[in-house]
């Protein structure tokens, strides 16, 4: 590029490189829902975005309010937890209402929550207005702080990111370390056996698609520090996620967790060199063919056909 | 260009508002009978004894719904105010709206069933660019008139449009030289929303700075619209440290923008800032405190202070709420109906043709931004003013231009 | 062994290893024109996945395995079928949505190209042909039933052994064709296999130990991936390791 | 002969019905009951109606759920505004431009000369080709990368999706050669013609017609021969199809490609009869709302996907304009409930009600006369029965993901 001293690149990459990291969170969270529910389950959940949606609005209203009542600066931590919680109660009721009669139907389910997700849209329209709103940040989250004299690194950011950490890690332990976790892999790996050794499997399906949609209400919390909200938002990113998560390989978490890494920086790193809408083209494409020639996604285990 | 006197004028025109209103009641008082319907109408207008009939086509619904609700507002304000001093030539105008749905091909659809189902006079709408070139070949072919708002890229001339926003010269020209001028700027960041609009804004604005203020463009850049993530733009402009950053984000990747940067602690006090994508309406949505300080180019703000402004804004508020807000292009939407009014008068007639003919040198003097002339080629003349957005949502206007001639074509900006 | 082209199906030191665990295991297997070999061993021994790799449909880690003298490793699946090789699978695999006609029709081995598809037309070789499959596998009364999933659980074994025949294939493969089948139907499916390797050869996995006797002209035992032992079927039974084997899991 | 024919090709009797039926609802009820404005909205409808024909195939036959119809549509649509924008931009009525002779958006963008890849598009004849040729190899290369790696399901419908994406990011950001988000514009005429006009409407409605009526029939020619057998038999035991011998990923490209054509036709006919093209018709939404489309009228019901087409548009304009805050509740209701209570759409209710109505009667044309000739040898000749395959079954459970 033209005429970057060394120093400037050096600085570029560093803040390059964040900037792709605070783009991952989001995506990350996204997709580590998406994972979950698809990966493990296989629903294909279209409407995975508009929960995404459910938890940013939740956060901007909770904003609101905070505001009135002038704890303005410490609300945003109970916001994560709460747009969690709604996601989390949607999610189990359109499990409840919609997923469950179509375990079997993975393409079906595609078409059915794409149309949920245009009703949700719709209901986003008509409660909040086709308006973009936003939430008022919290002081603390404002601002940079400069390590070095070129590098500015926003303070949201890196909050956003210890934030996808925190979640990633919940994850993990949820799923790998608790009795909870166990009924979760024993009743996707073998449904029958697991209902007949006792585990209410409808249950397991229940919660597990319902936590997918919680932690994408968390992304969504994430999501208001960095855009504004409107009844659209969550179709922003619902096509990335998906690509995340296929390219990580659909069943193995650490394999999305390095992808959604991965994208973000190819991303990111593009963006700067060439013009935004190139640098996300280049990306889908390169996703893509590598897709085609390896469509198992790059971190599938190779299991016996 | 810049000859006029602004204060004088000022204060002549606001004497001028009283004369001219009070005048154009008497003249409106004429029973329609003067004008009997065969002579006025001879293109088979829905036009009777008493009633005209004129479309409005925006996005009631969809994305752009946000941007042309307050477009529809003002052109129903305009109408409502004409019918009741009397009409144009003594028929009341009735309304068909349709709704364009924020679809290309639903506009010319709609369009051309205001043209050639309901036979309307006139039609007041679209907003996008895309909108109205998907509406301009009906238009065009069934021989219609259309009353375009919106600030555009120019690059267009029609016979059956006028266009009552800005074309791009008349936004950026005076705005880059006085930004130029007071903050002594050498370097520009330019930064748009990727479409027609904000490319050919860019390109009219990098020949300017780099030909005729011998400044330099330090980075162009483009983002997607809808895009929320502007990290690379920001980290650029921080190693690029520009004078100022001249920027056309749109729509919801706007709020992501100012947001953005006042996270990463980019804010007026470090940066000045030039946008021409932000009106009243958008900083609803971005909100103040995210804006503040930084500076817009349009050819009106909601504060503007004068007689017609204030009146205005009265009306407006009492007929669509006291929280209302008004921007430029919503301001050039309640131009379309009284122009159209002005120049029906004057060609004693609704025949498109007649009306076309008669159009050029309508003077305006009533308008809200205060005074506006049809040019030949179907732009307006107009001012360009500056403002500098406070917390509220307002802006104090710093500059304010004198009429500036409309040049949709621009020769040596191509 | 030193030539191949004695043998219809040679198969040397093949092996599949699946992350590490080899589900066969440097197996050899030799099986001669017109022989009907049956394989045996306990559950996971690697039987299905030996003619999963034969048939392609797993590739192989590496070895051999020679179809008159052709190597089919390399091979994709049509091509392995259209050199000669049908398979059954275990459970029945018809096309419930067809008519019996329809689905012995589709495996016709003419017109397997995409063109030759679309100008396929029904002739009276084609018809012929149905009916004399339809007759030997005993379906000849339920030729239009019009959905093939009305058939018994049996029928639908022969359906599939049909439509292999209809491919007139030299080496077929069959994985568990009596299971789920009464007594009667059991015995009819042994004259009928005997009767198919009178002109091809013949790979039949099968549990059932009286079947085998009936059918079989050799047997090899496969155990842990590995061949545990080969020959006769009395001699095969008799066997300490094989008793323990089976006995042992 | 004669017989062998006209069954396959119109699906026997009721199929013929079925067809007359809709060819007189297009060619004579349509066109005498309504106005000229409301007729060109059904010619728009019914250019959708190609791409939902080329679902039925591709989706309800063939199981493969694509997410990326519009990719065609679009494509051939563009195709066809090219050669239109071009004969728009003579150097007489672009002389105010900078370089005159080239499309007025290349202008606004500082191209000088006319791009390599539109030159060709002088030349109808080239344009014709292309409008077919261009989306089929597209889909082509598409369908060869995952269909021959066994990419399937859920997976091949994300990444047309996304492929559609792609395409749509491009030709907005390439706006100096494609027009950007405002498309190809300002079309005027075909060789002269002035596609404006009344006559020009009236004509071209009645081609666009014609040419959806041709792709039906050709579709059942298709289906009607072993080839439409297969595809059921692929999509119920892909297995079994392999180990009969045949290249499953050939019978897929073949079909996709196939799909690709149909509505790319549809695409180029939107171009004449709106008038213009732009990104909204190639990217995600457009895309799968067709699905819906296909899904309404009947996944495996070529003439229920005309008539899906044609009703949910209806629908969008009658409700945006009366109520737009329902319009997407109940556009997602009626993903929903079609996926959930009537997975074979309207032509699936149709079934069931007329088979109530005529118990007496065997059902369709050829399955049951199939069955009323138990006894007998079926016919010599193209294979039909598969014309008209039994409803159930609907499910895709039966895709392999890999």
């Amino acid at each position: 590029m033209d005429g970057y001293t060394t120093s400037e690149l050096w600085s570029i990459f560093a803040m390059q490189g964040f900037s792709g990291l605070s783009l991952l969170s989001v995506l990350l969270l996204m997709a580590l829902g998406l994972a979950i529910i698809f990966g493990q389950m296989g629903v294909i959940n279209m409407a995975h975005g508009e929960f995404m949606a459910i938890g940013a609005y939740t956060t901007v209203m909770l904003s609101k309010v905070a505001l009135e009542y002038g704890f303005g600066n410490y609300y945003f931590l109970f916001a994560i937890v709460a747009s969690f919680g709604v996601a989390f109660l949607v999610g189990y009721l359109v499990e409840l209402g919609l997923i469950q009669h179509l375990y079997k139907r993975p393409l079906d389910t595609l078409l059915a929550t794409w149309g949920l997700s245009l009703i949700m849209q719709q209901a986003f329209r008509s409660t909040f207005g086709a308006k973009e709103v936003s939430a008022e940040l919290p002081e603390w989250l404002m601002g940079s702080f400069k390590p070095t004299e070129t590098v500015d690194i926003p303070i949201n950011g890196v909050f956003v990111m210890g934030l996808t950490a925190v979640v990633c890690l919940g994850v993990f332990i949820f799923l790998f370390r608790s009795r909870w976790g166990l009924r979760v892999r024993a009743t996707t790996q073998n449904r029958v056996m697991a209902g007949a050794v006792g585990i209410n499997t409808k249950k397991v399906d229940r919660v597990t698609f319902a936590l997918g949609c919680g932690i994408a209400g968390v992304a969504g919390a994430a999501f208001t520090t960095i855009a504004s909200t409107g009844p659209t938002t969550g179709s922003l990113y619902i096509v990335d996620s998906f690509m995340v998560v296929v390219f990580g390989g659909a069943a193995s978490l650490m394999g999305t967790v390095l992808s959604a890494f991965g994208i973000a920086q190819a991303q990111s790193i593009l963006q700067f060199f060439m013009d935004s809408s190139m640098g996300k083209v280049v990306t889908l494409l390169v996703i893509v063919t590598i897709l085609m020639l390896r469509p198992e996604g790059l971190f599938a285990a190779k299991v016996r056909r | 260009m810049y000859i006029f006197n602004r204060n004088k004028l000022s204060k002549i025109s606001s004497v001028f508002i009283g004369i001219t209103m009070a005048a154009s009641v008497m003249v409106n008082s004429v029973m329609a009978a003067d004008y009997p319907t065969a002579k006025v109408n001879t293109t088979k207008l829905n036009v009777t004894d008493t009633t005209v009939k004129v479309g409005i086509l925006h996005s009631a619904t969809g994305t752009m719904a946000i941007s042309e609700t307050g477009s529809i507002q003002a052109e129903k304000l305009a109408i409502a105010q004409i019918n009741a001093m009397g009409g144009i030539l003594g028929r009341k105008i009735e309304v068909i709206q349709e709704d364009g749905a924020s679809d290309w091909p639903t506009f010319a659809e709609k369009a051309r069933k205001l043209l050639v189902k309901d036979r309307v006079a006139a039609i007041m709408g679209c907003w996008t660019s895309a909108s109205r070139k998907a509406v301009l070949p009906v238009v065009e072919k069934e021989n219609g008139l259309l009353y375009y708002p919106t600030f555009y890229e120019g690059l267009e001339q029609s016979k059956n449009v006028i266009y009552t926003g800005q074309e791009a010269t008349q936004q950026i020209l005076a705005g880059i030289d006085w930004i130029a001028k007071e903050k002594g700027a050498k370097t520009f960041y330019l930064i748009g929303s990727d479409y027609i609009w904000p490319r050919t804004s860019m390109k009219i604005a990098r020949k300017h700075i780099e030909n005729v203020l011998k400044g330099k463009v330090v980075g162009e850049e483009y983002v997607a619209l809808g895009d929320t993530q502007f990290g690379s733009v920001i980290n650029k402009i921080r190693l690029k440290k520009p004078d100022v950053i001249y920027a056309a984000v749109v729509g919801g990747s706007n709020v992501a923008w100012f947001k953005q940067l006042k996270a990463a602690g980019i804010n007026s006090k470090t940066q000045t800032m030039l946008t021409i994508s932000v009106t009243e309406d958008e900083v609803l949505g971005i909100g103040g405190e995210n804006l503040e300080g930084f500076y817009s180019a349009m050819k009106y703000f909601q504060s503007l202070d004068n007689a017609n402004n204030k009146a205005f804004i009265a009306e407006f508020k009492k007929m669509w709420g006291p929280k209302s807000v008004v921007g430029d292009v919503t301001q050039a939407a309640y131009l379309g109906p009284w122009l159209w009014k002005a120049a029906v008068e004057k060609a004693g007639s609704f025949d498109v043709d007649k009306v076309v003919a008669a159009s050029p040198g309508i003077e305006f003097k009533a308008a809200p931004e205060r005074y506006v002339k049809i040019h030949n080629n179907h732009h307006l003349w107009s001012k360009l003013r500056v403002g500098k957005w406070r917390s509220d949502g307002q802006a104090d206007v710093v500059y304010e231009s004198a009429l500036i001639e409309p040049n949709p074509f621009p020769k040596g900006y191509q | 062994m030193s030539n191949n082209t004695d043998f219809i199906l040679s198969i040397e030191d093949l092996t599949v290893s699946f992350d590490g665990f080899k589900a066969v295991d440097m197996v050899n297997l030799y099986v001669d024109k017109n022989e009907l070999r049956v394989i045996i061993g306990p559950n996971g021994a690697g039987k299905t996945t030996l003619l999963d790799l034969i048939c392609g449909k797993t590739k192989a880690t590496s070895g051999s395995i020679k179809f008159k003298g052709k190597e089919l490793t390399k091979l994709a699946e049509h091509s392995i079928v259209r050199s000669g090789v049908g398979r059954k699978f275990q459970t029945p695999s018809i096309y419930e949505n067809l008519s019996v006609f329809q689905n012995l029709e589709m495996s016709f081995p003419r017109g397997r190209s995409v063109f030759g598809c679309l100008t396929f037309r029904r002739t009276t070789d084609v018809i012929d042909r149905v009916h004399e499959v339809a007759e030997q596998v005993m379906l000849k009364d339920s030729l239009y039933l019009e959905e093939a999933g009305l058939l018994s659980h049996g029928q639908k074994q022969w359906l599939e052994i049909g439509m292999l025949l209809m491919q007139d294939p030299e080496l077929l493969m069959l994985d568990e064709p009596v299971a789920g089948m009464s007594v009667k139907e059991r015995e009819q499916t042994a004259v009928l296999l005997n009767k198919i390797s009178q002109n091809r050869s013949v790979v039949v996995i099968e549990h059932d130990m009286e079947f085998v006797k009936r059918i079989a002209h050799k047997v090899t035992v496969l155990h842990q991936g590995k061949v545990l032992m080969e020959g006769k079927m009395d001699k095969v039974q008799s066997d300490p390791r094989v008793v323990e084997v089976y006995l042992g899991h | 002969m004669m017989k062998a024919m006209y069954q396959n090709m119109l699906g026997g009797r009721s199929g013929m019905i079925g067809l007359l039926i809709l060819a007189a609802i297009i060619f004579l009820v349509l066109p005498l009951g309504l106005d000229l404005f409301r007729l060109n909205l059904v010619g728009k409808y019914l250019t959708y109606a190609f791409v939902a024909v080329s679902l039925v195939l591709l989706w309800g036959y063939g199981g493969i759920l694509s997410l990326g119809q519009g990719i065609f549509f679009g494509l051939g649509g563009y195709c066809m505004a090219m050669f239109l924008k071009l004969e728009a931009s003579d150097p007489e009525s672009t002389k105010i431009q900078t370089t005159p002779g080239i499309p007025d958006f290349m202008d606004w963008n500082q191209l000088t000369a006319l791009p390599w890849f539109w030159e060709p598009f002088h030349s109808l004849t080239f344009t014709l080709i292309a409008i077919l040729a261009v989306p089929t190899l597209f889909a082509f290369i598409i369908g060869y990368a995952m269909f021959k790696r066994r990419v399937g399901g859920v997976y091949f419908a994300i990444i047309t999706q996304v492929i559609a994406l792609i395409l749509t990011i491009l030709i907005v950001g390439q706006q100096g050669y494609t027009g950007g988000v405002n498309g190809i514009t300002d079309l005027k005429t075909l060789m002269g013609w002035d596609i404006r006009t009344d006559s020009a409407k009236y004509i071209l409605y009645f081609i666009n017609g014609a040419l959806l009526i041709a792709v039906i029939l050709v579709s059942r020619v298709i289906l009607g021969s072993k080839f439409g057998m297969l595809m059921l038999a692929m999509r119920d035991k892909e297995e079994r199809v392999r180990f009969s011998g045949y290249d499953v990923a050939d019978f897929k490209i073949f079909v996709f490609c196939l799909a690709a054509m149909i509505s790319a036709i549809g695409g180029a006919m939107f171009t004449l009869q709106v008038g213009f093209m732009s990104p909204t018709f190639v990217g995600i939404v457009p895309s799968i709302e067709m699905v819906i489309f296909a899904a309404v009228g009947g996944r495996m019901s070529l003439i229920g996907a005309v008539y899906g087409a044609l009703l949910v548009n209806y629908g969008k304009t009658v409700f945006s304009e009366s109520y737009p805050e329902l319009w997407l509740f109940l556009m997602g209701g009626l993903f929903i409930a079609v996926v959930m209570f009537f997975p074979n759409g309207l032509a699936g209710i149709y079934d069931k009600y007329e088979k109530k109505l005529f118990t007496r009667k065997p059902r369709k044309g050829s399955a049951s006369a199939m069955s009323s000739r138990t006894l007998s040898d079926p016919q010599p000749g193209p294979v039909r029965d598969a014309a008209s395959p039994p409803a159930k079954g609907m499910g895709i459970s039966n895709q392999p993901v890999n």
